[in-house]
């Protein structure tokens, strides 16, 4: 048992940390650095920079296009690319669909859906969630219903995070209302966004801005080939599929280096004003969620040592999912609290990279902090509520 | 010791809660937040030929001398309509500063307009750098002949953008952080060197940044004596800060009785997920925490009327209870409406954004929490 | 609206003040202020005391001895017992017990029981639990089963608070096991301690001191005259205690005066060191849970001033109990982080009366801190576990 | 990084683990505490010869060697089982002043009797007045002839009672709370002028507060250099920081673990009360909350055994965890076993009052969190 670097992983650090430097784009990172929202091509021209080094799917099998990396390169490679605040890749496809497609999807789909997803040539959404069904997933009602060579689908799906970037979509849809166990009537297809009868229509959340959608298919005809796997497996298939999104979604690189920003807040005198550092209450409250930062990178680290001996990432995701989400939050409003009465305006418009610096209400991107912790108050219900992540703790942890 | 209120108290909180429910649905609060001033002039006319603007002023000042009792009821309707009209602005903060320490001539000038709903005021209590202490001035009036010349910035001016009348407290002597030696004027918002920046807030009210550039006023525009304007701001500020505590009230009890109702019709897993025994003990909670926090409210309301010299110590601490408090109870409704209680379209994240404002205004549960262990 | 005394409360509370200063045996208050534990003989004596100036019942009807007095004098009594470190009447008789006999007893029942309870010549116990019966207490099983004048009682009660120096035992039995609901078989029955078959059997709490006990009823005859009210009635009478019982639960007034002690230690520099008030982070966590008893003040005096106008004590009451417990554990917990390294003595002995005060260790009676720490956590768990509360408020007051 | 342990070190958790489930019943425990030394010297002479008393120290001192990750196995089972005997006391915390700063002589006199189990041992580390501040010393130690003159009190000696030997942090020179001036003593318990007050702890240890009146002793006494005392001081209280955290995760798992399964058998409503929501919210919770006190303990040991310059202040920020998730882990296991988690003939009582000592020991959550903040 040891915490030290080996002299490889310190040269891989090193490696990957030049990398950053050197590819990440200067404008990109501004936008990054100031609160901007980023353009689909924003994403893809860097996604297509990370493809072009080998390091756009870091956990994919090398065969695919993966790195072969240890847990603890995948760590370090983690840490870097949050301490550059660059973006993260858009899990849909990399993170989400393509692990579905190269472990159930058939030789075709793989040649047809792998190569473009790796190289961000093909922007995918997910369609899980329908109004009807949120934390109760099984219950969904989107129809596919055999025609031929053909599904026709009918329903809705929503909370389609970016569906209005992208080229297609995954689904749940049911194939079969005739079964013992309504999982079972469930199957995964893959969705041309183009296909007619397919429609987007934007929701707009707390905040303001449009991040999610509602999709919704009337009549739309998908040949039977963009099925994955089995007709009545999706359920299945979808569930490895979450439990993939929650590790990702603990976020504790990206929750370090929000901290090392909160601390270089913290130390600046605002406007002539009283640095807030030397407020002890606030950095008490900074140092307890930093310890709990700290035990959960900890915790990821065992769960990721755990899986490199071969045992696969269950319910303890739940886990990281439920606290990392509550560090976040935690973050988010202790930024809020820094920002004081600057959290109030309601300025995104100065963030625009064409906006003045000097000009700008408040002192910096921190005034988003409001807007930000309305924003993320949804890190404890997507991916799973953190009370179905309860749930399912409690059923496959505790024996509950 | 009497928790009943009087029949024309009980009248009064019924006009405004029918206003709410017939006059001021959530569409109409949407449309107005949409629009350029982030209010509605209609309906501000409409609170004021109601009496609501005149409710809290003395008789000779033109008012029906309502004390925190009537403020109180009608502040908790308020915050259940979410209503966006500047009656923090106008009547408890600038309409506080000129009933305290305005002579007879400036009354007539400034405060009757704003008891008969005609004329748009507003206070610049915060400035840039000084997070929530209010003695914390660094603009600066300083006497030029027979003229005051002031210069300085004013951060966060509720209804700033609006108000044709900014009252201001300037420094004219003392340290930067020092109670004594700050005056308060009263100047016109288009006064030449008067720059401002206005803007919404998050929570969809107007506001506005100014900076006061060599502005240059006349004796007439001092309120009160100069270099003793603390204590009269302190109170205004105080009377805000109660204010702002009973609209949260308001908004707390009806974001929980929304989650509670939206959980008796939402249905998952067969059942409404009121049925799930967490969210129902969850749901215990939050109503606890609006009982407390009603409780002292009540407790506040009636030592400021009693004029009682723990009032301003029972504020302190009735706001570091409404901030951990209603920040509770408002993430709790969001969470149990799931991604519902996120959408734009529903009112729910609107009370959220209300309730985290409140929150921020005249100092959070942490600078209010050191105020009461300190007043121990 | 209004939060002045009128002349004649002030007069009143006056009058109070004057009684504990003259009367209350200094002997027991030095008891009292030392945590040393009081003896039957000192309960039953003080409660003669209150006995004889009329202020033993103070929530009576005035017909059988009560006071009449508004819920504000009752609130200042409250007050004044509890700012003079009084004890409270032991609840069994006056408070829970009483109660039901004058609201469901026979006119034999209240000339038999309720002088004697009022004069303190009885001291009662509670047999409502069971060992397979805590929070579903509708499932108790110990029989009252008919034959000829008499009930037979079988069966075992437990957590019998001062069981050990009780007269008699007022229990929920169950008479009838052929009920559609099973609330519906059980009665209500006062049973003589001295009956033979009755044993009381010590439980030693965490703390290490006896509270509570196991009663033991093999082959116990009962007159059918000892039945309170109707057969089968007894779970109605028994819910209708318990909310009386809640309401006292909450001790909001010896809270007050628990707060204004830590207050006096935190002035006080112990052994020389720094006084705690200098520690800004404790004072602000003292400031915490007196705010949030000062607003349950407020609510239980809301709560009188509606019973005042005829509305019963409801589900309300469990709001008290919740809150009230949160806040004495609270209060517990800052008293054991006050004493510091002087909690973890255990040294009962040292607080009896005759140990010399020079020679004990640590710095008062605080050191008990830590054994009234461990002992308090029954306060979520007794009279109604604080997770029962919370079921009764979700469904009486939430309509869920 | 490498979580993995050795095939050595898995054998002594094994070990330990063994003679908890087989040697060292609840019932046998519960024994040994009503006992007048409030541990069994059997028992202890057993962990000797199993060179558990050992384990820690140098093969140079007649050890193994054994470094923080033996030292996190131990404690953990220690926890499990809720063991008494003094180890913290006699090797941890006496056995590292010696093994810093002992010379050769005084270790063969003193550390040799603690590496073989034959001498019990205590470190007065605290003084009445000075809480939890290791540094504000006030017993003094001054020079007559060719004797220290030792004075002053010392609070809450572990295994003080049974203690043959004391070792004493004494002011030879500098301000109350200075790091500087403080000489470290080992004398003998029963010397002129020491009076020991012996008792036992709410969680069933011994310890004693210590009087010393005109103690008289040689150099021969004095370990390490005078005045340059405080940093061994330091560190080994640190190391006994880190142990009771280890124990700690021992007790918070076995108190969930415990809850768990009581839930799966204690049956009301006809259900077991595990199948009811909000109590298995409340039970992920506390798997959380042990879950995330058993990688910060991993993060100390790791750093310490990498002698890192950041394991001091990782040890404090563990300790604050530990405090605050073992508290809310111990009280949550209590209220959800009901009266039964309040007996005194079941375990989980005495599991809650090891925790909540566990939690003072060394210092609060509040001490220990400002510490960490200071550190960053």
């Amino acid at each position: 048992m040891h915490v030290n670097l080996t002299d490889d992983e310190l040269a891989f650090q090193e490696e990957v940390r030049t990398f950053f430097r050197e590819q990440y784009p200067a404008d990109i990172r501004a936008k990054q650095d100031n609160g901007v929202q980023l353009t689909r091509e924003d994403y893809v021209r860097w996604q297509k920079i990370l493809h072009q080094r080998g390091w756009a799917a870091i956990n994919w099998p090398v065969e695919y296009g993966g790195t072969g990396w240890t847990p603890v390169q995948k760590y370090l490679f983690e840490n870097e690319i949050a301490m550059a605040n660059a973006p993260d890749m858009v899990p849909f496809g990399v993170k989400m669909v393509a692990p579905i497609i190269y472990t159930f999807g058939s030789e075709e789909q793989k040649k047809r859906f792998l190569p473009d997803t790796l190289a961000s040539n093909i922007w995918w959404c997910q369609g899980y969630s329908e109004p009807g069904s949120g934390s109760d997933l099984a219950s969904l009602k989107t129809r596919a219903d055999r025609a031929g060579d053909h599904y026709v689908i009918n329903g809705t799906k929503t909370w389609t995070t970016l569906g209005h970037f992208a080229d297609w979509i995954f689904c749940l849809v049911r194939t079969n209302s005739d079964v013992a166990r309504r999982q079972e009537g469930i199957s995964f297809v893959l969705v041309d966004m183009q296909t007619p009868g397919v429609t987007v229509r934007p929701i707009i959340t707390i905040e303001g801005e449009r991040e999610v959608n509602e999709v919704h298919f009337e009549n739309v005809k998908v040949p039977v080939e963009n099925l994955v796997g089995e007709e009545g497996k999706g359920w299945t298939y979808g569930k490895l599929l979450l439990q993939h999104e929650r590790t990702n979604i603990a976020g504790v690189a990206r929750s370090k280096y929000r901290l090392s920003k909160l601390r270089e807040i913290m130390a600046q005198s605002v406007h002539g004003g009283t640095p807030l550092a030397e407020n002890k209450n606030f950095a008490r409250k900074l140092a307890a969620v930093e310890i709990d930062l700290q035990a959960l990178e900890f915790t990821e680290l065992r769960t990721l040592a755990a899986v490199a001996v071969g045992k696969a990432p269950g319910p303890e995701s739940s886990i990281l999912k439920i606290k990392g989400t509550e560090i976040q939050q935690a973050l988010d409003t202790l930024f809020m609290e820094a920002a004081g009465y600057y959290a109030l305006p309601n300025l995104p418009q100065q963030f625009t990279a064409e906006y003045p610096v000097d000009e700008r209400t408040g002192f910096g991107s921190e005034t988003l902090s409001a807007l930000r912790y309305f924003n993320n108050r949804k890190a404890s219900i997507y991916g799973g509520s953190n009370e179905i992540q309860k749930n399912i703790v409690s059923k496959h942890v505790l024996g509950l | 010791m009497d928790f009943s209120i009087t029949e024309e108290q009980s009248m009064l909180a019924d006009s405004i809660a029918r206003f709410i429910d017939n006059d001021y649905s959530f569409d109409k609060r949407m449309a107005i937040v949409e629009s350029d001033d982030a209010f509605s002039q209609q309906v501000w006319q409409n609170c004021a030929d109601l009496g609501w603007t005149a409710m809290l002023f003395s008789d000779a000042d033109g008012g029906f001398d309502g004390g925190a009792v009537e403020m109180m009821l009608m502040m908790e309707q308020f915050g259940r309509g979410l209503v966006v009209e500047p009656f923090l602005a106008n009547v408890i903060l600038a309409g506080g500063i000129l009933k305290r320490l305005a002579s007879a001539e400036q009354k007539a000038d400034w405060l009757a307009g704003i008891v008969d709903g005609s004329r748009q005021a507003a206070l610049a209590f915060a400035e840039p750098h000084a997070r929530y202490d209010i003695a914390n001035i660094a603009t600066s009036a300083n006497r030029e002949g027979d003229q005051w010349v002031l210069n300085g910035s004013k951060a966060l001016v509720l209804n700033g953008g609006a108000a044709e009348l900014i009252i201001l407290p300037a420094r004219t002597s003392g340290e930067q952080t020092a109670q004594s030696g700050i005056s308060l004027f009263a100047i016109d918002a288009s006064a030449a060197g008067v720059t401002r920046n206005a803007y919404k807030t998050v929570d969809g009210h107007g506001a506005a940044e100014i900076v006061l550039s060599d502005v240059k006023v006349a004796d007439s525009a001092l309120l009160g004596k100069p270099n003793e304007g603390y204590s009269a701001l302190a109170e205004t500020v105080n009377d805000g800060t109660l204010a702002v505590c009973a609209e949260a009230v308001g908004i707390m009890r009806t974001m929980h009785d929304k989650t509670v109702d939206y959980t008796k019709q939402r249905v998952q897993f067969g059942v409404p997920i009121g049925s799930f025994q967490a969210l129902q003990h969850r749901m215990v909670d939050t109503l606890m925490a609006c009982e407390q926090a009603k409780s002292l409210l009540l407790r506040s309301v009636m030592l400021s009327d009693a004029g009682s010299p723990e009032a301003g110590a029972a504020i302190s601490e009735l706001k570091y209870l409404i901030g951990t408090s209603g920040r509770k109870v408002a993430q709790e409704a969001v969470q149990i409406h799931g991604g519902m209680g996120m959408t734009w379209e529903l009112d729910i994240a609107h009370f959220f954004k209300r309730m985290t404002a409140i929150d921020i205004l005249f100092g959070d549960s942490d600078f209010h929490l050191d105020r009461a262990a300190a007043a121990k």
